[in-house]
């Protein structure tokens, strides 16, 4: 190697080093006023588009107990309980104006089984039972992923 | 070349060896006598132009009885891929020639076979289970398989019988 | 504060806790769709660096944290235990999404699959999600943060000066 | 005198075969696979690879559950591609029901379906650069993919697993607001694939560790049964969306990248990193055909809610990311599925590890693990 070579090398070694801090200084001014891709979360939240499926909710006001979100669940996580009315008993209505027959005493779902298909909103014929966005909900104890949604009343 | 083609050709040069037509819908498969299958694959992909088989794969007719492994030689050459299905007796005895020889693609399907269905594979360099632990017992993939309540001190289901929760495991 | 302690050793506590806290090194440990989530948690977009837990670790004995993220079987529960052992005190281990908390869509038919990790190594947090999103994640390693810095660090060689209660 | 000196030398510096095992937790093996390596110094002489780590037990939940509850469990498969796994299983079912797919769910699912191959190539490009020792290619991948994640999160409302191509068409109807994200982000994409080539394919580091390394000729392809990427990257010009168009993919417009040995040997890691690269062009330019002339009409046929098809048997294949996705279904006309097998190209793929790695070097073996792509989910099952 020459001596002239070398110092071709130095040059490439210098220009090329600063070449790719140029990159770097440009991306860190455009961080600088533009703002960064990193969202920071505990502070600022993704804004969730609509229909994002988190948490499932129902609203056990409006459900006629039909057991159909039960039936096509791939997982088997939704525990319902329901018993006929009794004779006598006021009538109930939802909110959409259908006639409840049943009357239902437990409706849980055991979210850490719950695989977050959205199949079971998508059969709701009364659209009680929907995905929130709700996406925090870690627990220490995993029994508390047994959401019990009779005590949930809105 | 069509289906109906390679089914010509294979009942002319293997008249013992071809059973029959299974017209099923949308696709129909050959049948082919368990011992004929290695010669029938040589000879699809020898003159045929057969050049790889996508599948080796087993199936459980507990209603026949019957086992049942089911090949799918394809071709780039004519842009088809045909079924062949060789049915075995439902017993732990099912065995049928290896085709490893012939597609190194069947060493791994065939291992699976085995281990999901229990059929034996003659003169497979390296027959041993292939997705579950060496020591599982059972093929799972037959109807009539029933889940252990343990494996290697672990409980397996996460409800017992009477819906009481199994109980933790090393710790 | 418990009954054995003194002003010494809770102080001690509180700096080893706010150390351990804010270093946790999790152990590479993807075992399925989660361990995508936990990659995305790592990477650009939510950047888990922030909260000093994103020095992801290649090895067992480097790693305080173990995040089991997706389907444990039965064929690698062994090897998690192995690994969990491996770590140096203390340790803690998050469950992340379904699949790890209970068996997730497997635990009716799944002949091969761990129902739940915590039958194979004591869990501190289960985060729900299928897979759980970016942020489901950091909010856990946030709680357990919270849990860290309420405990009784300094048991090992300076134990003895905790008053027996 | 110097003979006995070599033969002392020898004797003391006796090389003995190394049992190395790699994983099942390893970072480099994009999963929980094992590879049990037999090494003589640092030449791999045998690499055996070890599978079921993660074997989920698909096959069996399929048999046990109705065909519109498998659809989930088919998204685990492959969860890297997950939609295009469930628009294989779709297009299965449909051919074994016989019914037609409105025009409008078709454009959908192909421009949904070209973008999660766009991903899954992101995903490829960003660990294979990890492996590489290249920690901005990982950073510069997730964060484009992200992007993508969004436009699914609007569509689908899930990150990863979207359950969205369900029998006879999809979940849900695509809006205008989500047409104009997904241009807005073709145009910002489009010179991004100009600026991974430079940053990592035509890099001179990148370039000599992949060249020469894992080369797979046509006849282990044929052999093998290798589909995808590592079938164009040896040569053969062979995509099933040409060969045999399923959907609308017969009326648009696109090329089959192959490798060309461009850097060394034909059918080396390098040619597969390449072919990749150019699937994510032609991935844009078939959204691009597609994005503006989405027809008018139904987002899913009239199916009912439960779906018996007539007894029949259906082997049905589409192209993923990683390869010819095949579904051989057998109906016996009950709500439930005979018997679901799925042909995992990922499956094959890292069958040939022990063929591609003997006399290559252990890090080398990185390399040839990498440009196989693999997902275990789909390998397990």
């Amino acid at each position: 190697m020459t001596f002239t070579e070398y110092l071709g090398l130095v040059k490439d070694a210098a220009f090329t080093t600063f070449k790719g801090m140029g990159i770097t200084f440009k991306v860190f001014a455009k961080v600088q006023t533009k703002g960064d891709i990193t969202i920071q979360y505990p502070e600022t939240r993704d804004h969730l588009p609509l229909g994002s499926r988190g948490l499932l909710f129902n609203d056990v006001d409006d459900c006629i107990s039909c057991k159909q979100c039960a039936a096509v669940c791939p997982v088997d996580c939704i525990y319902i309980e329901a018993d006929k009315k009794e004779a006598g008993a006021t009538a109930d209505f939802t909110k959409g104006g259908v006639k409840k027959t049943l009357d239902l005493k437990r409706f849980d779902i055991d979210v850490s089984l719950c695989c977050y298909c959205g199949l079971c909103s998508s059969v709701c014929p009364t659209e009680c039972l929907y995905h929130t966005k709700e996406y925090e909900y870690s627990v220490l104890d995993r029994d508390k992923h047994i959401m019990n949604y009779m005590d949930y009343k809105r | 070349m069509t289906f109906d083609d390679i089914f010509s050709k294979l009942s002319v040069k293997f008249p013992k060896g071809v059973l029959g037509k299974e017209e099923t819908k949308p696709d129909a498969s050959i049948k082919i006598e368990p011992s004929a299958i290695h010669e029938v694959l040589k000879y699809m992909r020898d003159e045929l132009n057969f050049e790889t088989l996508h599948m080796v794969s087993g199936v459980d007719y507990p209603a026949l009885p019957a086992l049942c492994v089911v090949y799918h030689p394809g071709s780039y050459h004519h842009k088809m891929i045909v079924s062949l299905k060789v049915y075995l007796p439902r017993t732990d005895e099912a065995k049928v020639t290896s085709v490893t020889d012939l597609y190194k693609a069947a060493n791994w399907h065939e291992r699976e076979t085995y281990d999901m269905f229990g059929i034996q594979f003659l003169n497979h360099p390296d027959h041993r289970r292939i997705l579950c632990p060496e020591d599982w017992k059972g093929f799972p993939l037959r109807k009539d398989y029933v889940t252990p309540d343990y494996y290697n001190g672990m409980p397996v289901p996460l409800y017992f019988e009477d819906g009481a929760p199994t109980e933790g495991g090393a710790h | 504060m418990g009954p054995g302690d003194n002003v010494v050793m809770t102080t001690m506590d509180d700096v080893l806790n706010w150390g351990r806290s804010n270093s946790l090194w999790p152990l590479t440990f993807g075992l399925a769709c989660c361990a995508i989530e936990m990659m995305a948690t790592g990477a650009a977009d939510y950047d888990l660096e922030r909260f000093g837990c994103g020095v992801f670790r290649a090895t067992p004995r480097q790693a305080d944290l173990m995040i089991v993220a997706g389907t444990v079987t039965l064929k690698m529960a062994s090897r998690i235990r192995m690994l969990y052992e491996q770590m140096p005190d203390p340790k803690w281990v998050i469950s992340m999404g379904s699949c790890s908390n209970k068996g997730g869509p497997y635990w009716q038919e799944g002949y091969h699959v761990l129902k739940g990790v915590d039958r194979v190594v004591p869990v501190d947090i289960y985060v729900p999600g299928c897979p759980p999103r970016p942020e489901t994640l950091i909010e856990a390693i946030m709680m357990l943060q919270k849990k860290i810095r309420v405990q009784e660090a300094a048991l090992g060689p300076l134990g003895f000066m905790r008053k027996k209660a | 005198m110097q003979m006995d000196s070599t033969e002392n030398l020898k004797e003391t510096l006796r090389t003995d075969e190394l049992l190395l095992n790699m994983g099942p937790q390893h970072p480099s093996t994009h999963g929980v696979l094992r590879v049990v390596v037999t090494t003589d110094g640092e030449i791999v002489k045998e690499a055996k690879p070890e599978i079921g780590y993660l074997h989920r037990c698909f096959e069996k939940h399929a048999e046990n559950s109705d065909y519109i509850a498998v659809s989930p469990y088919v998204d685990r498969l492959d969860y890297l591609a997950s939609m295009n796994n469930s628009m294989g299983y779709a297009i299965a079912v449909e051919s074994l029901l016989g019914i037609e797919v409105p025009r409008r769910a078709e454009y959908i699912r192909v421009i949904i379906s070209e973008l999660q191959r766009i991903a899954s190539h992101l995903m490829s490009y960003g660990t294979y650069g990890l492996d590489m020792g290249a920690f901005t290619a990982f950073m510069y991948g997730f964060r484009d993919r992200e992007m993508i994640l969004d436009i699914f999160e609007m569509i689908s409302g899930a990150r990863l697993l979207y359950n969205y191509m369900w029998i006879g068409g999809t979940y849900r109807d695509i809006t205008p607001e989500i047409v104009q994200k997904i241009k807005d982000f073709l145009v910002y994409f489009k010179p991004k694939v100009e600026e991974y080539n430079n940053l990592v394919t035509y890099n001179q580091i990148f370039v000599e560790r992949t060249r020469n390394i894992g080369v797979i000729d046509l006849k282990t392809c044929h052999t093998y049964g290798l589909t995808g990427v590592m079938l164009r990257g040896a040569g053969l010009k062979w995509d099933l969306r040409k060969e045999h168009p399923y959907s609308i993919y017969k009326e648009v417009e696109f090329d089959v990248p192959v490798g060309t040995g461009q850097m060394g040997t034909l059918g080396d890691c390098w040619d597969r990193h390449i072919v990749r690269m150019n699937e994510m062009i032609q991935s844009i330019r078939i959204i691009e055909q597609l994005i503006d002339g989405i027809p008018e009409g139904p987002h899913r046929a009239k199916v009912g809610k439960v779906i018996k098809p007539p007894a029949g048997e259906v082997y049905s294949r589409t192209e993923c990311p990683r390869g010819e996705l095949g579904f051989y279904i057998i109906s016996d006309s009950t709500g439930k599925p005979a018997r679901v097998r799925c042909k995992s190209p990922c499956f094959m793929n890292i069958a040939t590890l022990n063929d591609l790695s003997q006399g290559v070097m252990v890090a080398d073996l990185i390399a040839t693990i990498g440009s196989l792509d693999i997902v275990l989910g789909e390998v397990d099952r």
